[in-house]
């Protein structure tokens, strides 16, 4: 009886299940495609190059402006992964698939965010490696771990940021630009809490003291919240 | 024939009158508010000791400040309200208020800078209080040029109405963050330092009252402006359909 | 002094300039307004 | 309890339109319009800019309206959410899929997203039904417009939705491809489910419908079956606009 039933009305996806397919989407779409990658690597490159030119460093000097060179390029390369990201969904009008689509209007949310924060960490594993190389940095594991948990936690605050916006400028005329104007002044607090605890990491090893841990847990789940809140404005018609 | 359209003129001088009359109110209120605050603050309010007359600037800056804050609140809970009920007249005075907060926090940030020119030698300064009115003049400058930018009316609003939500929330985090930041290097400079006698602080509530109510007043000729503005764009929609 | 006479002097005409601004703009859609409405009006008689 | 065959008329895809309009920028694209549409198949008919497309997407849930209700069996589809979206398909002129996707991955990935039990085997089932098995592994970016048309109706078949709601199926067809969509709709459409469908064709259109509406200028004017269809010359007034129109 109940598998009849099941096979006759099968039961529409729920929040988690329906985030992670569109999710899962996104991932294929650039195995499939490699476009963002591609973007983002050649863009860390040209950054790191840059960098290495304007800032000739070297020793302590380096472990001092590394966090703030990190960072800069997150945000720059983060950018670029989110305008990629709504780009496609403006391709062919996948949006209207996803909204006709029987999942919550916050799973969207939570699967765009998600891969958001997936290419942001991506690019971090690519572009810090280069760094340190470049920068002739070393960095033990102890202190290895302490960064991956920054990182971490400031590529939550700025997918949430950067998916909101993103869905903000994707309507309006020359999006891209507009996008970059509006994310800055919001994420400002994610740059000075993630930088000040990187720096503390590679001086001092430990997260230092101060509130930014904190501040940047405080950042995640305020934005988390705001995008999850405010979200399904953005999609309505 | 000719009765409705001698109606509708008749209805429009009476609305000009009305607006005239109104106007004149204000301008006699305003005239008032600035004479009286203008008289306390130079010559009712006491000179300063240590920083001599330019802490008079103080009193306009602060209310500066003040309503600039003020006015993106309002935009704050006006986006919330658009966001619950869609009615225009909601992001009409929302926008309103956006933009003449912004007039306010430009305003705020030359004050500011002169009166550091004139304490501490300095145009600018990474402070906390100027960092965060300068990222609120970034957001709030994005804010209204997002609303430009935005073909679609009802988009336009949707949209707006969420950045002047996420914008605001955003106020707290990034005046605290910048606090600690500052904070946890070395102070340099001290603001604020002097002592408030009862004459300087009965001057600086009357400023504050005196900007409050240029707030209002500029923010109503501005969200009427926004109305007569959509109503020439149904007119001409109008006539398009004829 | 010359800081605290900058600082009022942009103060007010700012505030002037932007006045100025908002009813001259006013004024004009008002009157465009009352145009199109007239047009509209002999159209429709 | 009430899944049971014999009561699917009475329990079919009844939608209930009350005083829905719908106004875009403040120009008023639909006046309030109220209406019961039982189970069945109707043509929604009339000339450019009259507010068909609006209607659909309305229906589909896809656009809010600016007041009034829509009811799905009695309740409001925004009460009832995914619940009715799974219901319904809409098929517009817009793919509303992945150009860089294969033909595939984009039915698995949308009956995924539909909460199909197994999704590749349903996708495998339709490409082969509108006739793109070939090209399952092609990107949709290659198609050609017919072959996105198809795939989008696939798309739209997935689900077997009793709300089917197609907006210019024919518009890019061509008459092989006409033949095969009105095959494979005498197939989808199951009795207690409601199809509507706009098209410039009228002829076309009574094939398969068997009732219509008539839309001018966001109103509706005349509705009813094949006979009133004929008897308000609502033909003529079509043609005189077709010729003008972009088909």
């Amino acid at each position: 009886m109940t598998a009849t039933r099941a096979a006759t009305k099968p039961r529409a996806p729920g929040l988690l299940r329906g985030s992670w397919l569109v999710l899962r989407k996104d991932l294929v779409y650039e195995l499939e495609n490699r476009e963002t990658l591609a973007v983002l690597v050649v863009f860390s490159l040209a950054v790191a190059f840059v960098f290495a030119f304007a800032f000739d460093l070297s020793g302590a000097e380096a472990r001092r402006f590394l966090p703030g060179l990190l960072w800069m390029t997150f945000l720059f390369a983060s950018v670029l992964g989110f305008s990629k990201g709504a780009a496609l969904e403006r391709r062919g009008a996948g949006y209207l698939g996803l909204l006709l689509a029987p999942i919550p209007k916050e799973a969207i949310f939570l699967g765009k965010a998600g891969s958001a924060f997936a290419f942001l960490v991506f690019t971090q594993l690519f572009v810090t490696p280069l760094f340190l190389v470049f920068f002739g940095v070393k960095v033990g594991s102890g202190e290895f771990g302490l960064l991956a948990l920054i990182f971490l936690l400031g590529s939550v605050g700025l997918a949430a940021v950067g998916t909101l916006l993103a869905q903000i400028c994707q309507v309006a005329r020359s999006g891209d630009v507009l996008l970059s104007l509006g994310y800055f002044p919001l994420v400002v607090p994610v740059l000075i809490a993630a930088t000040q605890l990187s720096s503390a990491v590679l001086t001092t090893q430990s997260l230092g003291e101060g509130p930014w841990l904190q501040l940047l847990l405080a950042f995640d789940l305020i934005y988390s919240t705001a995008g999850w809140l405010l979200f399904r404005y953005l999609v309505e018609e | 024939m000719s009765t409705p359209k001698a109606i509708s003129t008749a209805r429009a001088e009476e609305r000009t009158q009305r607006t005239r009359s109104s106007g004149a109110w204000a301008i006699a209120l305003v005239a008032l508010l600035v004479v009286t605050s203008l008289y306390m603050i130079f010559l009712y309010a006491p000179r300063e000791r240590v920083m001599g007359d330019v802490q008079r600037v103080f009193y306009i800056h602060l209310p500066l400040a003040w309503n600039g804050l003020l006015a993106f609140a309002v935009t704050f809970v006006l986006s919330i309200l658009y966001l619950k009920t869609r009615r225009a007249g909601f992001d009409r005075w929302a926008a309103a208020s956006a933009e003449v907060g912004l007039l306010f926090t430009t305003l705020m940030l030359l004050t500011g800078s002169l009166w550091a020119r004139a304490a501490w030698g300095t145009y600018w300064t990474w402070e906390p209080r100027l960092t965060t009115a300068f990222l609120l003049w970034l957001m709030y400058a994005f804010y209204l040029l997002l609303r430009r930018y935005i073909e679609n009316k009802d988009k336009m609003r949707l949209m707006a109405a969420v950045y002047g939500i996420v914008a605001f929330i955003n106020v707290p985090i990034v005046f605290m963050s910048i606090r600690w930041w500052r904070t946890l290097h070395p102070v340099v400079l001290k603001s604020s330092g002097f002592q408030m006698e009862p004459e300087m602080v009965q001057t600086l509530l009357v400023a504050l009252v005196s900007f409050t109510v240029f707030y209002g007043l500029l923010l109503w000729e501005r969200a009427r402006l926004a109305q007569v503005e959509e109503r020439v764009e149904r007119l001409r929609e109008r006539i398009r359909e004829v | 002094m010359a800081y605290l006479f900058a600082a009022f002097a942009v103060v007010w005409l700012a505030f002037f300039a932007y006045n100025a601004y908002l009813v001259r703009r006013l004024a004009k859609l008002e009157r465009e307004a009352d145009l199109l409405r007239s047009y509209l009006e002999e159209r429709g008689s | 309890m009430s899944t049971n065959p014999s009561a699917s008329r009475a329990n079919g895809a009844k939608l209930e339109l009350r005083e829905v309009a719908k106004a875009i920028a403040g120009r008023r694209i639909l006046e309030p319009l109220s209406l019961v549409l039982e189970p069945g198949r109707y043509l929604l008919l009339g000339p450019n800019g009259a507010g068909k497309s609006t209607l659909l997407k309305l229906l589909a849930g896809l656009w809010r309206p600016s007041s009034g209700h829509v009811l799905y069996r009695g309740r409001d589809i925004y009460e009832l959410d995914g619940d009715y979206r799974r219901e319904v398909a809409l098929l517009t002129h817009e793919l509303g899929m992945y150009e860089e996707l294969t033909g595939l991955q984009n039915l698995v990935l949308f009956g995924a997203l539909y909460g199909l039990p197994r999704p590749r085997a349903r996708a495998q089932e339709l490409l082969e039904r509108v006739g793109l098995r070939f090209f399952a592994h092609e990107r949709v970016r290659a198609y050609s417009q017919g072959m996105k048309q198809r795939l989008a109706l696939a798309k739209a078949l997935l689900h077997r939705p009793r709300v089917l709601l197609l907006d210019e199926p024919f518009a890019g067809l061509d008459l092989r491809g006409a033949e095969l969509l009105q095959q494979i709709l005498e197939e989808a459409v199951s009795p207690g489910s409601l199809l509507i469908l706009t098209t410039h064709d009228p002829e076309r259109g009574f094939r398969i419908a068997e009732r219509f509406l008539y839309l001018e200028r966001g109103v509706l004017r005349a509705y009813g079956d094949r006979a009133r269809f004929d008897a308000e010359g609502i033909r003529e007034r079509l043609r005189g606009i077709r010729d003008v129109g972009v088909f």
